[in-house]
């Protein structure tokens, strides 16, 4: 059955969103984004050197691959950096799409909540549809919804960490308090079963890179995570059991046989 | 005249940022660019200006988290 | 690719057993097996009343799915009893395997160590195929061994408590000091999640039941489950990154253009 | 004579435990039997002789974890 | 040894801060103060009734008890009450000190980052000494130490939960980020291992409130709670051995007799 | 007020039992034991070389700190070791009491359940106080106090590793199942909190030395550790709030000034 | 003239705030005001005239977390 | 004649388990004997007899966990 999730009024099967980094070799980055199902992939702006074509060449294989992208404005540490880097990726990607990074501080990569939300609401007015990536601070969140967010994505936990969820009750309340968002973790995520419960939790995907682009066999742990994601989301949708600290026989006691 | 393309000082002769985009090889390659840290759109190039000492930002696409 | 599990030189692709009980109704119960992919399903031996008809009809309803049955000794607390349901279990489903429980306190539903290691000792030498529930106890794990036990089936938490894997560190010993046995996670799972935890750790299955079959509902948690279980053993194969507390950008930072 | 069967007390004509079987009208079905808590395989049903109070159980296939 | 921490100068042996509210009565508060050693209470102010003096008598009840008192903005939710509720309570309590609190949101009484950091600006410049209720976000903390805050106030948990340390990773980064300024554990802690951690951490100080109050025992809670935070203090400046997976055998086995 | 723990009838006020070994120095042993208040130190046996006199100038060094001890039959694997190892510490040491270990298994210095319940038996029926060391299983946890042992000493974590309490639901639904017994947290802790948590979950005492002896400051951390023992345990006893994932404000909103 | 004391409607005859804290039974008491969301300090009660429909709020020590 | 004292070959006059202990220097010394695994009490010792190969073990208090 299908079961879509909605991005800015375009809906994806695939609740997984992947980047495009860190991979050992373009052809493995490829082969990973068909192994993980992904219909929206992350990329990026970088300096091209005069008469260099790497830029062109990536785009042809991202391209070739039929996803959406997700241009980021990673590395931007000012409101301004980040606002142009977003126009330009509009223009070179053809898209107003735009995960916006405004980084805070460089040994956890945090976003600067202050400057993410200022940034928000110029790139919103500017028609930009925004993906913000933040924390799990309700406050700035509820800016970013003001500021005409309908994306939020809070991160598990520092980039590239695999640390998971760090705050496992904060991102339950941030479920919690808003039930109409399209609620995205990104950053944190190391292991598939990570992936599962922040779909168990009733987020609505997760964008991840690192860890797959890292394992050791990056498409394998690709469609792990897609698998994991799917797995997670069936079963926060199935209701799943209360846990409980006592035990209950799962074989009915009535009707046991006597024999001692 | 000495401008700066991606944090290197380069000299060029063009004094209109597309002349200049062509000067330097970008002709037909799909990138973007900024000057002096503000956006300039591909169909701006042409009125732009460029001046002594302009910062110019040449960006293509590339992999990103 | 092929990733086959093997109980007693017995082949099967699917790492998730499912058990019988607590279904809301038998139609319900055959929906979530199909949906879960379990080619093993356990099963158990009641009274049955005279002239009654209720076993056979289970019996019959579990032939129509063609899977393996794994027979259990639920609710045994001695050593006889366990031994004497065992024999007639192999009688009635015509299997060597047994899903060996010596139940040693009805709280938790905790294994009695001593009179399991006795019982799988007595019916190993009796030519059953005994697959052990016991906990992450590395002695009692090494006289099941000992006994003839190829596979050991540690639990995760009490049965039917939902909790996952309480004891995360001792479970992960196990695996690593038994190499050669295969390893299934048998109780406590309550999510997706923790199945899949159970799988990265490198455990060889999961056996559930309760948090199939009392999920609103249970054919969706079912297929939830193989899904993360199947993603859990993949992201083990894929060697993942390790996590790491500090943070490491994922889209590179070089030839960031400079924008301020 | 008086047996218990499956924890009832129950009276039955028969004194080897197939009659037993058959006469508790278990005939057919697929059950396991043990008496005093010692299993009785199905061939040996014909030579088990039943006592006055003797604990039979008769256990068929069920849903269990 | 003496072993003092500081807050904007002043310097107190006791690293546990409490909280006068909530306490089935006055006496009790007393009696918990005195129990817990704390030097710091936080107080409040309310609306007077004409003609009342419910606050003459709590003011007379806390001088008696020759403690310092940190005045808070509890409940405002705006730059403007919290800086007036400063001026009224430096005023009324004739203390410099402040805790800032701004709260953003009220199922978990987040405080509002924005606001916070801009009320702590004004009020710095306007001669307070800020205690902010923050949390371990720090980039908001970076503006609240450029405002002029030397003591930073993250939550463990949201107030009165007693979940304990919600994000223990990012508490510990946060204390590495900030080596010099003064950081208090504020909010969340329920049990007084929660308070040993946060001591353990490097915390300076533990602020608590609910925890001791809603005791069954207030006071003798009051005394648990400053007898954990001296002990996680301890520990900490003890230096802790490293914790690893594996055993290691802390009686030697060299010289062990062979007995068998 | 007096809150003594009782081993077989002989109480004492501290509930931190300490370890011998692994100090830097003698000297420095003795400096932590009397930081700890600990009342009872555990102790063991080793050969001695002909004409040697280690043996006597350790035994002296104890006896002048005016403790009871505690032999422990450490690095013994079978029920014979531990059984004559007991009887020569009962004639060295001149007491009944014992710890009894029986190791099973040497990563993780893991208890073997089977041979220390058939040890404890047979010293128990020899006039042996036995403390056993043992797991969070709670049949052989029967099986010990059916064969006479009043005190019972549960692994937080594998010995030496200080990773605290591995099972927290287990250790507690032990602590459930043996109201009347006297139980001891043996193992694993490494710091103050993991001391303060294990009281506070009702444990009777906690005994370690690693975490001590192999801190920076050994006698600091010793009394880091008394502490957290006594804070854990007063926490314990004054009932502490329940934790619950919302918040709530501990000032009073009632009569909140109106100020915007 | 009718203000607002603490939230309620309050009829009072004083012009000045500290005649108007005199008046509604504060004399001696510790208490901090503030008029109209802004704090006004005791040594300015003297000069601060309040006039019809003013929100005066007068505050008092209390307990708090 | 030639014994196992703690583990190393050793060569003794003694005969008597007490001889013995006092022979290799343990006399007044805090110790417990083993012989061949079994405990030996202090008073036991006398009446005690080693024979060729006997394993004696002879320990003191020291530092334990």
């Amino acid at each position: 059955m299908s079961d879509p999730v909605t991005f800015y009024d375009t809906a994806v099967e695939s609740r997984l969103l992947l980047g495009t980094a860190l991979y050992p070799s373009p052809a493995i980055m490829a082969e990973a984004i068909k192994a993980s199902g992904a219909e929206i992939v992350t990329v990026s702006l970088r300096r091209e050197a005069a008469g260099g074509g790497a830029g062109q060449a990536f785009w042809d294989l991202v391209r070739s691959l039929d996803v959406r992208v997700l241009p980021n404005t990673a590395g931007c540490h000012t409101v301004k950096e980040a606002v142009t880097t977003a126009h330009m990726a509009r223009e070179v990607f053809g898209t107003p799409w735009i995960k916006l990074e405004v980084i805070g501080e460089d040994d956890t990569l945090q976003p600067d909540l202050f400057g993410l939300v200022e940034a928000a609401r110029i790139l919103s007015d500017d028609g930009f549809d925004v993906f913000p990536y933040t924390t799990e601070d309700l406050v700035a969140a509820e800016r970013l919804v003001h500021a005409g967010c309908r994306v939020l994505m809070p991160w598990g936990a520092p980039i590239g960490s695999g640390l998971g969820l760090a705050n496992h009750t904060g991102l339950k309340r941030m479920r919690a308090h808003f039930p109409e968002a399209t609620l995205v973790v990104d950053a944190g995520i190391g292991l598939p079963s990570h992936a599962a419960a922040a779909m168990e939790m009733g987020y609505d995907a997760v964008l991840l890179n690192t860890a797959v682009a890292k394992a050791g066999d990056p498409a394998a742990m690709a469609g792990a995570m897609a698998g994991a994601v799917t797995a997670g989301r069936a079963g926060y949708l199935a209701d799943p059991m209360e846990a409980r600290e006592m035990a209950a026989p799962s074989t009915p006691v009535m009707g046991k046989a006597f024999l001692s | 005249m000495k401008i700066t393309l991606n944090g290197e000082a380069t000299e060029i002769i063009a004094t209109t940022l597309d002349a200049a985009v062509d000067e330097l090889g970008y002709t037909g390659k799909i990138v973007a660019t900024a000057v002096n840290g503000d956006f300039v759109a591909r169909e701006a190039r042409g009125e732009t200006m460029l001046v002594e000492g302009d910062r110019l930002e040449v960006v293509a696409p590339l992999q990103g988290g």
